[in-house]
């Protein structure tokens, strides 16, 4: 019987010594150059954090290319960050610029530390995730293409900015609290193909995974029927009965929701909220989701104040300026029709023409 | 007449505040129903309950509502609230009155009621407290001669109220008491007869400051507003600066979208009209200095309630910009689908607030004909729960 | 047959003559002392209004009081406000003095205008309502006896403060959104006298009134029974089936709420939020209530600052340090459990202590 | 190895970010599985759809979870992930690593699955992409050996992560790299065999900024703070401000409780303590001068999670302060009582927040015993319908 239970390995011998001599000691940092981090501590050490991007889904080559740089320059300790960048640490200063030239000549693309566009945190997509409606890693490649330059430090941008991609609406990764989220969407409802229900799935566990009671059996047949007019396409029904299916090539896509944050710097926790509701499945570089990210990253970086996430700016100014300001319709999709619908609706009489 | 004793009740006459009871007490003098009800209400004081109860419909000829139905549940003991049944008699827009109306009206209910009155009920009812089944088609004929008809009451358009508006208000952006004016002659079917699952008011407020409630206290509130620049007057500001006003503190700080600078050197006041949500903060502030802007209308927004039975509220904005100008065709033209949709769908007792909040927003602004506007939300949806129609979308892949 | 349908006199005969000349062109108003408004027309005419309090339950007596004053100062001209006072139209300037003298004279109270506790917006209570679980009129005297100095000016509030007082929770009267309400609840669920409903009573129509489904029928006595843990004590039920008693004197009594406005100055219109959940019925005087409105008025008029509502006020200091300030013990009570109670719960780390 | 052509897929090589195209194809160059997968996804880039389908489920012996079961749809086209399972490996706390630690990682990938990495995946794991069920246990076996456990998967605790806290941050307010270790260890049966109604995420930011994401993103966060003063280097602020720093725009207006004001004659800035609400705004504008207070621990916060299937929640108050020092027997013991009364009452893939929002929060507060604050709400309720249980009551009048 194999070792069971017993945890990941200790940090304790994964952090590197000048970490471990200054644990919970450190004063205050500066960054230095875009994509640098320089942590002072009480006791006068200093610790260099080179930042550089990750394109998440990686190769045993890779791994293997980013450990020769860590042994080269920082005694072989790295680390990754929650947003899939990775961090060579750089205890002795005079490597610090030798690493910067070599990271350079290889690529590496050196960014995401404070007010900056970060990398997306996704999801899985057609790569291996059994729900996805489109790809999440060809749209993060696509949209970071794009925002290389708000990445580098090479552009400036008001604040952070943090974006999410999922692929369809369980919104993993933080879709729901980020600046920007692109989430797979279904625009029609599941079919049941009665047959193969009849054999392999369980009614009453199928009829019970309806968040709204939009199916009910369909006795005949010994299967299920979904009402139309009160399902809300949320694929719970799929993920208990296999014989339903939901995928839609010609009408699945995506949607792009805006101004949601999780810190809790200056103001509360925001959900994302819906900005364009539909935009097809456009692969290999989904040619208008990017264009629309863009857009949407350059109204916010020329009309929000220094220091303005995109949540924030837009609670300054209104949605019904943002739609105006982002050139995007407004129409029904935008008003909320789900349990606290009603909680969004605007019950004074600020707002602008 | 027999003089009960209520030391309860008397505990209410002594404070600076004028005193209800010292009123019903001047009525009980010369009139027995209004002896009974101080009677009854000592008992209510002394037991803490009170004794209305159930009654049949009561009413005028030709009409389903406007009268209270009111019946004591202690008549042995209190025989002259047995039947003790309210008018709610429309009242004026704005309120306003000639002495000469109000002897009327204080005549005729001396003669047929309590000579009690509410001025005025919650609704804005001039409110005639109590009498009996027997005297109400001769009151309801006697006020008429006056002049004056009846209110709204149970499953109708309520009665109509407003501001003050125009007829003394700087602010007013609407000429609220002619709408109202308008409106209650327009509906008078729709007050009198009852016909729809439940109330449905209209307040009127001519500006933002919402002074009637409107916003809260009616299913359908008219509030006016403008959309070009407030105007301003740099002397008049100049003046309240020099003269001490710290508008910093009180006004540029208090703008709620910063629309809103001060300009030390040249001493001016600095708008951004953009900006403005037309708050009324800062004209309150100053009213000599600054005033509503040129271009007027109203704002209107639906669904206000008080919580009873799903919650209670501030009704939110159905069209953010409309002009109000007579014959209000336009405004008629938007009730009539709204209280069309609301009969053909709504329940028994269901407002029409909660009736949107059932079927959706976006189905009733499709019932009515109305464009989804970002004005009409704080916020877009936050959940991923799209509903898509099978016309929007092609056949499945 | 009598007229009908014929509307309420027309304004246009009921407003005095300077008010018909300065229609829609009045220029700008002062407050000369407390009570009284004094109106500039852009022709340069001047109105002044005076103020005074009313009990609004009144006599013939005390409308022909009035009357008497308005014919000797106003021609005969005056009019009531949305929150129940009376006001004398003055157009002649030289008689505001004498008014003043005389309302002064005669135990009127001048005030409620602009900054400062205006009449308090009430309901008819055990005097004329069938389900009053409080009297309304009674409190109403009680709390505006203490609250005459703010009424007339006496004593400097730090912005305008509404109480509204109901006598259940249907709430009439705007208590859902006024600086403080009174509201009459019950605590114990409904009685069903099962032989008057039998009666009585239509079963479908008393089962359908209920908004939480807390009533089923009891065919064997063709009656209905009512589920407390469901039961939220609204009362609905009683107003379909009157063999269903909710009144209950010994545990009924008032709730008190706070920081509520329809105003959409400066900030949005705000609901009225739960401060005491019950204290007891004291007829005739309430001291426990008019003790906790007058701890309520004071911590605000000490704490806020100049122009912040009670609404306004809480919302910057934040409910925790309200509940601190006024002393008042925070409870399950103050927890929403309704429809849309998770939209209450705080979802940041900001607060404090 | 047959090379097949991704003319789409190529596409996705260009531009200036890193490519997962080129991982793959440098995976594919030498690993049947990862060539596959290229072809497998230029068909699903191709004809807009996934081919991935639901399995049986796989493991490793003596685990309900950790490992997710993976099949292609069109085995005979890609029959080289025909199977095609992923491991989460449990990250070491903060994603610290050693270059020796993952070459061994990578070669034992390279030797049992495709080669292919998520570094990390959405919950913190170290993600293994692809192998065959018969590799698992093989896999597994080389991994332990090499000090790597499992995270977890299905209806159980998920893997903890956290921030990078004390080890390389001056804002962190607890140890949450020891915290996620000591939880870690001691939630071994919880991650690894499924027995909950639904996942349950346990995520701990060192300070309010929540770099974790832990309130959106877990049923229960723990979120670093401290509740005395923070600490202020006045030099260091009149440093900044000599230096060009607009401390009124970027510090004094955007505090959200007003506590901060800078006093131009002494130079000096002066918070008011007990208005802070410790956002961490002005540390975040300002680190050299000014710092978390000394008086340090965690909030905890309920419920956050994505919107499948009730809504999205971002995790609400629960504890406003706990002190936050191992060995954790508190928070251990109040995170019991939690799972325990989920467990009980809570229905299948129901997350606790869910279950809180269904059956009320004054009864989950009772069941886990902690008292009602006024911190857990942004305000009380609104609406009267108060529930009032027999036992507080007298008996009816």
């Amino acid at each position: 019987m194999a070792r069971t239970d017993f945890g990941p390995p200790d940090y304790q011998e994964l952090i590197p010594p000048i970490i471990k001599e200054n644990y919970g000691n450190w004063k205050y940092h500066t960054v230095p150059r875009p994509g640098v981090l320089r942590h002072v501590s009480y006791s006068g050490a200093v610790l260099h954090s080179v930042r550089v991007a990750s394109p998440r889904l990686v190769s045993s080559d890779w791994v293997r290319d980013i450990c020769n740089i860590a042994e080269k320059y920082c005694d072989g300790y790295l680390r990754f960050t929650t947003r899939n960048n990775v961090e060579f640490l750089v205890a002795d200063e005079s490597k610090l610029q030798p690493l910067l030239t070599e990271l350079d000549d290889k690529d590496f693309l050196i960014g995401g530390v404070g007010v900056s566009i970060s990398n997306i945190v996704h999801t899985q997509g057609w790569i291996h995730c059994k729900s996805a409606v489109t790809d999440a890693s060809g749209l993060t490649k696509s949209i970071m293409d794009q925002m290389t330059d708000y990445f580098t430090g090479k552009v400036k941008v008001p604040a952070r900015l943090r974006i999410a991609v999922a692929c369809c609406v369980n919104m993993c990764g933080a879709c729901h609290c980020s600046d920007i989220s692109i989430v797979g969407i279904h625009r029609t409802i599941p079919r049941v193909n009665d047959e193969m229900a009849s054999r392999v799935c369980e009614i009453p566990n199928t009829i019970a995974a309806c968040p709204t009671g939009a199916i009910r059996p369909n006795p005949k047949v010994k299967s299920v029927i979904i009402n139309p007019e009160k399902c809300m396409m949320c694929g719970n029904c799929t993920a208990v009965c296999p014989a339903i299916k939901i995928m839609d090539p010609v009408n699945d896509g995506v949607s792009i929701w805006v101004g949601g944050k999780v810190s809790n710097a200056r103001t509360a926790p925001m959900f994302s909220r819906l900005a364009i509701p539909f935009i097809p499945n456009e692969p290999p570089r989904w040619t208008t989701v990017t264009e629309a990210v863009r857009n949407l990253v350059d109204v916010w970086r020329t009309n929000a104040r220094e220091g303005e996430r995109m949540g924030e700016w837009i609670n300054r100014i209104g949605w019904e300026r943002f739609f105006k300001l982002a050139d995007i319709p407004f129409t029904d999709k935008h008003l909320d029709d789900f349990t606290y619908a009603k909680t969004t609706f605007r019950s004074t009489t600020q707002f602008k023409f | 007449m027999d003089e009960k004793k209520t030391p309860l009740l008397d505990e209410l006459e002594k404070g600076d505040w004028p005193s209800f009871v010292t009123e019903i007490k001047r009525a009980a003098a010369k009139n027995a129903s209004a002896a009974d009800l101080l009677a009854q209400l000592e008992t209510s004081y002394e037991n803490k309950e009170g004794y209305w109860k159930h009654g049949g419909i009561v009413g005028v000829k030709g009409y389903g509502g406007g009268v209270v139905g009111r019946y004591s549940s202690q008549p042995e003991k209190f025989p002259h609230v047995r039947e003790f049944h309210t008018f709610r008699v429309n009242q004026p827009a704005g309120f306003f009155y000639t002495a000469e109306k109000l002897r009327q009206v204080a005549a005729i209910w001396d003669q047929y009621g309590s000579g009690l009155f509410n001025l005025h009920g919650s609704t804005g009812d001039c409110i005639l407290l109590g009498t009996t089944t027997e005297n109400l088609q001769p009151c309801y004929d006697a006020l008429t001669e006056c002049g004056f008809d009846l209110g709204g009451s149970g499953s109708a358009m309520r009665t109509l109220s407003c501001c003050v508006g125009q007829a003394r208000c700087e602010k007013a952006c609407i000429d609220s008491m002619n709408i109202i004016r308008e409106l209650t002659l327009h509906y008078q079917d729709a007050i009198h007869r009852p016909a729809w699952p439940y109330k449905f008011k209209i307040k009127v407020s001519a500006c933002p400051n919402d002074c009637a409630a409107a916003s809260a206290r009616s299913d359908l509130a008219v509030i006016g507003t403008w959309r070009d620049v407030l105007e301003m007057d740099q002397d008049a500001v100049r003046e309240a600066v020099d003269g001490g006003f710290d508008i910093f503190n009180r006004v540029i700080r208090k703008c709620p979208t910063e629309a809103l600078e001060w300009d030390s050197g040249k001493r001016e006041l600095k708008i951004t009209a953009e900006d403005c949500v037309h708050c009324m903060h800062c004209i309150n502030m100053m009213p000599k200095a600054l005033h509503i802007g040129r271009e007027r209308g109203a704002t209107l927004l639906i669904g206000g309630k008080a919580p009873v039975v799903k919650g209670a509220m501030i009704g939110w904005v159905l069209v953010p910009f409309i002009k109000m100008e007579p014959p209000y065709t336009e405004f008629k033209d938007l009730v009539d689908k709204i209280t069309d949709w609301w009969a053909d769908h709504g329940k028994n007792r269901e407002r029409v607030g909660e009736l949107i909040e059932r079927m959706g927003l976006s189905a009733f602004l499709e019932a009515v004909g109305l464009e989804p506007l970002p004005q009409m939300v704080h916020a877009p949806r936050s959940n991923p729960y799209i509903f898509w129609k099978a016309e929007e979308v092609g056949s499945h892949g």
